[in-house]
């Protein structure tokens, strides 16, 4: 069984030895596989602490007049929380978690291309994290986690803090964002053209020049707002000649693309879950690729849309307000994509399916509040109010969150050997589903009636929709804690899995799970699209035992 | 867990150079590119930033600032784009194989970058201390003019040390007539760094 | 005799200028069919060398930014 | 490989019953958005863009639920009819269909169509509010402050506080800045709001139309008090916040009555209405009254700074003693005499615009205050 890489002795076929020790395997190991699943157990660990702060928030506004805490700890608790959601949270576990795990798996590669940048991008990862939390002891930032000056200027010392902590984070996101272009360009098994790579690897493929491109000028602002801080050079202040409108145009250039990175590879998730379990090919292979590109492109056009109130000049809101409508085609062109898979499948709901298709309706309903928030007049009404925080908590918890969910529950046996068990992820999602709704349905018309954001007390009358907020989210917090049960009993006593519980017929779920280290031992030649169900894998020179294993769907639950 | 029967390791290749080199160097190679062009948005961020303030009613530059000394930049300037030429001369050399021109070359590219960072210097002192220009005190253009240049001396003051250790490394014998993607990633940065002068130049000094 | 630093500048930006941009146009030419992504990136940054010379001589030459002295 | 193509029906049993049903859920939909008030979801309108704003949500909203009402229809009607069944084998798979090319055409051109109308909606209603220049209309601004509004009109001097009173059926330009951080002006009623940015004006044109008080919301955050800037959110035993305050619309009569007694109370306040012409006598100046006039009503352009630190207008620390301007930005000599001249007249140059005294509601005495205060400033 001779190797058939086409460039024989080349690096698909360079097998460093097997790390040794527990330091060099488990901690600082340079295996993309370790290193993503450290990514996915900090993030989680960091989803503990920024959601906890969430239901500080929902009990806060339990109250009209609030008083669970004071008005300034409020500031800080709802900033934290915006920014441990954004940067600790849902990039790291979407990009550095799954993105590292599956990514050169399904790409049929042993490693990513620079594997010690790799292990560097993780551990600056904690590293800031802690100094982003740490900021509690200094009087953590009260801006929001936007930090428009003047008020980030004025604030505590924890805003110089949180600066330094992101820009960390940010160097973290661009050298994994290099890392995977590299990979994706050169490390692609022999015969896996671009049409014929999975729609997962797409979707970070879309993700990773964002990853590389957009936070490079989100380093420019935090340096500009930390030299400003620490050294009075007037970038910001409008007392000093600078100008707090342009923070928001540097901020938002990046926090824009920003958005489309943590729901791109969520994307790409739900697009490998649904044929997989609906037993029949992806609708539209090319039209979802080209529009995952589509959006990330477009992405970058876009980013004034978030200014239409804060002093735009009017004939600039057009441009921005109309590339904003146009990115809700390719969104489309997506959504009808994964719903006409669903027609004449053979579906099986295992809790992976129910958030992937869950995660479909929750994101269209976002997606159209999306739509409204772009059109310039009902945009000056709603802007800052309960209504955006409604929308984004709909594409961001409905959409990236849920994706990352229904990734566990998929690649949960890849990364273990062994099975979630389906009865409490069904509950875990059903009580999410539940909760989510009741959460962040309300708050839409409670901005448009007047509720304005990021405030620790309200107008009485909207005490009703508030208090029915808060309970549901009591209930989300309960399941996502059932997740987190979910995931540590079954690590030690889930259902063994084997290679390919879920009949995948990507590269990934062709070798043992867990994976040797060495992923693929020969790498095979790919001559074929993964998604055609029935015909026999289009894969060469795979460990012969595995491809004629029988695929027994829906034998384990 | 032993391992099953592993694949021939690394054999030398065809074409002299062994395959696992060659592949290497080709990830090497984009993943330089892209780290330059992740650099190139940071610069481009900040010249954002001064653009826009500039354009933004006030006069320029604003009361109180005279024009800087054009005559100067401009020698600074040559000082550089020399040292990129050189930089060019010095690779081309190593990869005809004889040693003394590379070496020639390479110092002069280290000592005219020095030349650029001392001009540099000369250029604050005389700002910050004769006119009154500083960092903190004089508004926008202060802020842009010693944030942009002061983060481009600073990559240039790196890109020294870089070639000093690439020369070093030379002369002990760690590249060979078809190993040394290691010029070739130096040779590259400095490049991007004379293209990011050539930039700042204009905006600052002639526009 | 006494040559007054500023025009000492200019001479010497203006001499030096050319020299670089006679120079990178040269290599230009050289390397102009050599294959290969890092050359590809070496003949952009070389034109642009090219062009930053010529913008530095012309500088010097008080062609490009010369503003009557601000109030 | 257990070969179990799923046999290929047309569309499969009920697909098109199911359309049908879901086409007759979303006309029920699309009727309610149109036709139902929308009181319980927006306040009720008080201006003139408001209702246009009420009818493009009314268009979006019926469209998108429609949308939905397709999508999420579909989603549950697929995932019943074409769940794996128990007689199913644990290996059947579904029909193998890759695309549509018909059915792509048609999803991506319906949505380009609804862009299309919808950026022609929205640029109608965006050019009455942003861009449009009402005939007569009255020229009102307000100034945010660390959690509180002040207003300002023509012919009153100085600040008006308390409540925002406008004439009904009068078009309003308001121009809104801030003196320190960012705030957002916002009459939900109203369905605008725009950010008050220290260092810029914005502005916002809308006509009241319904006689009534409407709060005043800020949206932006501003600091620890940013949740009682707002109207609506009631002050501790019972005294009302500062910064609850409230948009008036009432008759041009009552309005013209409260707009005299404002002219009155601030006229006495700084005696005679200012005059924009003759000398003005500089003797007896009080600084210190200077100095708060400065803050009221300078600090919002001008930086107690050195020259060259601009909000709008240049710092003005030591104007009138700075060895490296001699003279003043209109090129005469930095003395009280000529700043009185600036203060009175106002300038319009390169260096920007600067109101004159009667835009600015000060009197010869103000003047006279503030050209001591700012001789006073080594």
């Amino acid at each position: 069984m001779s190797a058939t890489a086409v460039h024989a002795g080349g690096i698909a076929d360079h097998i460093h030895p097997e790390p040794q020790g527990f330091v060099r395997r488990y901690i600082f190991s340079i295996d993309h596989k370790i290193i993503g699943i450290q990514y996915l157990i900090t993030g989680f660990v960091f989803l503990i602490l920024a959601g906890m702060l969430a239901e500080v928030i929902r009990t806060q506004l339990l109250h009209a007049n609030g008083g669970f805490v004071s008005p300034d700890v409020y500031n800080e608790v709802y900033s934290m929380h915006g920014s441990a959601m954004v940067w600790l949270v849902i990039i790291p576990l979407i990009t550095g978690g799954f993105g590292n795990v599956i990514m050169p798996l399904q790409i049929g590669a042993r490693d990513v291309a620079f594997p010690w940048l790799n292990m560097i991008s993780f551990w600056i990862f904690p590293v800031a994290g802690l100094m982003l939390f740490s900021s509690f002891l200094i009087g953590a930032p009260v801006a929001g986690w936007t930090e428009y000056p003047p008020m980030s200027l004025q604030a505590g010392p924890g805003t110089s803090m949180w600066a330094a902590a992101i820009f960390l984070i940010g160097v973290s996101s661009t050298l994994t964002g290099i890392n995977f272009v590299v990979t994706m360009f050169q490390m692609r098994a022999p015969g896996m053209t671009w049409t014929r790579m999975p729609l997962f690897c797409w979707a970070q493929l879309a993700t990773a020049p964002l990853l590389m491109i957009a936070t490079t000028a989100l380093a420019a602002a935090l340096a500009a707002l930390f030299i400003e801080r620490q050294f009075g050079v007037p970038f910001y202040d409008p007392t000093k000649g600078g100008s707090p409108v342009m923070w928001q145009h540097m901020f938002w250039f990046y926090s824009h693309p920003a958005v489309y990175i943590m729901v791109l590879p969520a994307f790409g998730m739900i697009s490998e879950i649904i044929p997989t379990f609906a037993r029949k090919p992806i609708f539209g292979y090319k039209l979802i690729a080209f529009s995952s590109m589509a959006i990330a492109l477009a992405g970058f056009m876009v980013w004034a849309h978030h200014m239409f109130t804060s002093g735009l000049a009017p004939y600039l809101q057009l441009p921005f307000m109309i590339i904003t409508f146009i990115i809700a085609i390719p969104t489309g062109v997506k959504i009808f994509s994964w719903t006409a898979t669903l027609w004449g499948g053979k579906i099986h709901f295992t809790t992976s399916m129910l958030f992937a298709v869950g995660f479909v309706a929750l994101f269209t309903l976002g997606g159209i509040t999306g739509i409204f928030l772009a059109a310039v007049p009902f945009d000056l009404h709603v802007h800052g109010t309960y209504f955006v925080v409604a929308h984004f908590h709909y594409v961001l918890v409905g959409g990236s969150l849920m994706g990352v969910f229904a990734g566990t529950y998929f690649y949960f046996p890849k990364m273990s050997g062994r099975l979630m068990n389906e009865t409490l992820g069904k509950w875990h999602f059903w009580l999410f589903f539940i909760g989510f709704n009741g959460t962040f349905l309300p708050q839409h018309w409670l901005g448009m009636l007047g509720m304005p954001r990021r405030v620790p007390e309200y107008d009485p009358q909207f005490q009703f929709w508030n208090d029915f907020s808060s309970i549901s989210s009591y209930v989300m917090t309960f399941s996502i804690l059932l997740f987190f049960i979910n995931v540590l009993w079954s690590l030690r006593n889930g259902k063994k899995s084997g290679p390919n519980p879920w009949g995948g017929r990507t590269l990934d779920w062709q070798i043992p799970s867990p994976p040797h280290y060495y992923n693929f031992k020969n790498i095979p030649t790919v001559y074929g699209l993964p998604y055609d169900f029935g015909q026999p894998l289009p894969y060469k020179g795979l460990e012969e035992e595995l491809t004629d294993s029988p695929v027994h769907v829906g034998a384990h639950y | 867990m032993a391992v099953a029967s592993l694949p021939h390791g690394s054999s030398a290749g065809h074409d002299g150079v062994d395959q696992l080199y060659a592949d290497t160097r080709a990830l090497r190679l984009q993943g330089m590119l892209l780290f330059l062009v992740s650099d190139c948005i940071l610069f481009s961020s900040f010249i954002f930033a001064y653009l826009y303030m500039r354009n933004s009613g006030q006069g320029w530059p604003p009361a109180g600032i005279s024009r800087l000394d054009v005559a100067f930049a401009s020698v600074n300037s040559v000082v550089l784009f020399g040292s990129g030429a050189t930089m060019h001369y010095a690779l081309e050399n190593w990869k005809h194989n004889n040693f003394g021109r590379y070496a020639l070359f390479m110092l002069a590219t280290i000592v005219l970058g020095i030349g650029f960072l001392s001009g540099q210097a000369y250029e604050y002192t005389n700002l910050i201390f004769k006119e009154h220009v500083t960092w903190a005190g004089s508004g926008i253009f202060g802020a842009s003019f010693f944030t942009l240049t002061g983060m481009h001396g600073f990559h240039v003051s790196v890109g020294v040390l870089y070639l000093i250790i690439l020369f070093l490394q030379s002369v002990h014998g760690v590249y060979t007539k078809d190993k040394y993607f290691g010029l070739t990633a130096g040779t590259l940065y400095w490049h991007f760094v004379d293209v990011i002068w050539v930039v700042l130049f204009s905006i600052f000094y002639l526009i | 005799m006494h040559i007054d630093p500023a025009v000492l500048e200019r001479t010497i930006a203006i001499i030096g200028g050319i020299i670089v941009a006679i120079v990178s146009a040269k290599a230009l030419k050289d390397d102009w069919n050599t294959p290969g992504l890092d050359n590809q990136v070496f003949k952009l940054m070389l034109g642009l060398l090219f062009i930053g010379a010529i913008v530095a001589a012309l500088a010097g030459a008080n062609v490009l930014g010369n503003f009557p002295k601000a109030a | 490989m257990v070969e179990n193509r799923a046999a290929v029906v047309s569309l499969g049993r009920g697909f098109w019953t199911v359309t049908v049903v879901l086409g007759l859920l979303s006309i029920v939909g699309i009727y309610y958005w149109i036709t139902a008030p929308m009181d319980r979801i927006m306040p009720v309108v008080g201006a003139q863009p408001g209702e246009q704003v009420d009818e493009l949500l009314r268009f979006m909203a019926a469209s998108g639920t429609a949308l939905f009402i397709y999508v999420a229809g579909y989603i549950v009607y697929f995932c019943f009819a074409f769940r794996a069944k128990a007689t199913d084998g644990p290996d059947a798979i579904g029909v193998q269909v890759h695309d549509n090319n018909v059915l792509e055409f048609w999803w991506t051109l319906i949505p380009t169509l609804f862009v299309v109308l919808l950026s022609i909606l929205s640029v109608r209603i965006w050019y009455q509010i942003q861009v449009a220049q009402p005939a007569n209309g009255l020229v009102v601004e307000s100034l945010g402050h660390q959690w509180y509004f002040t207003f300002r009109y023509p012919q009153v001097n100085g600040e008006v506080t308390g409540e925002m009173h406008l004439p009904v059926n009068q078009p309003v330009v308001l121009n809104v800045t801030s003196s320190d951080v960012i705030h957002s002006f916002w009459v939900p009623a109203f369905r605008l709001k725009a950010d008050m940015v220290p260092g810029l004006i914005n502005t916002i044109r809308f006509t009241p139309t319904v006689i009534g008080r409407y709060p005043i919301i800020c949206t932006e955050f501003c600091g620890t008090d940013h949740g009682i800037m707002n109207a609506q959110v009631p002050g501790e035993n019972g005294k009302p916040n500062p910064g609850a305050e409230y948009v008036v619309v009432d008759s041009p009569a009552d309005f013209q009555k409260w707009y005299h007694g404002w002219q009155v109370k601030n006229a006495s306040a700084s005696n005679a209405l200012p005059s924009t012409s003759g000398t003005i006598s500089l003797a007896g100046g009080d600084a210190a009254a200077g100095q708060a006039l400065f803050a009221q009503k300078c600090s919002a352009c001008h930086a107690l700074g050195p020259f060259s630190q601009r909000i709008v207008g240049p710092g003005l620390k030591g104007v009138l003693h700075d060895p490296s301007h001699p003279n003043l930005v209109d090129g005469d000599p930095a003395n009280p005499a000529d700043a009185a001249k600036i203060l009175q007249q106002g300038y319009t140059g390169d260096m920007g615009h600067m109101p004159d005294a009667t835009q600015n509601g000060i009197s010869d005495k103000d003047i006279a205050n503030l050209v001591a205060y700012l001789a006073s400033l080594k």
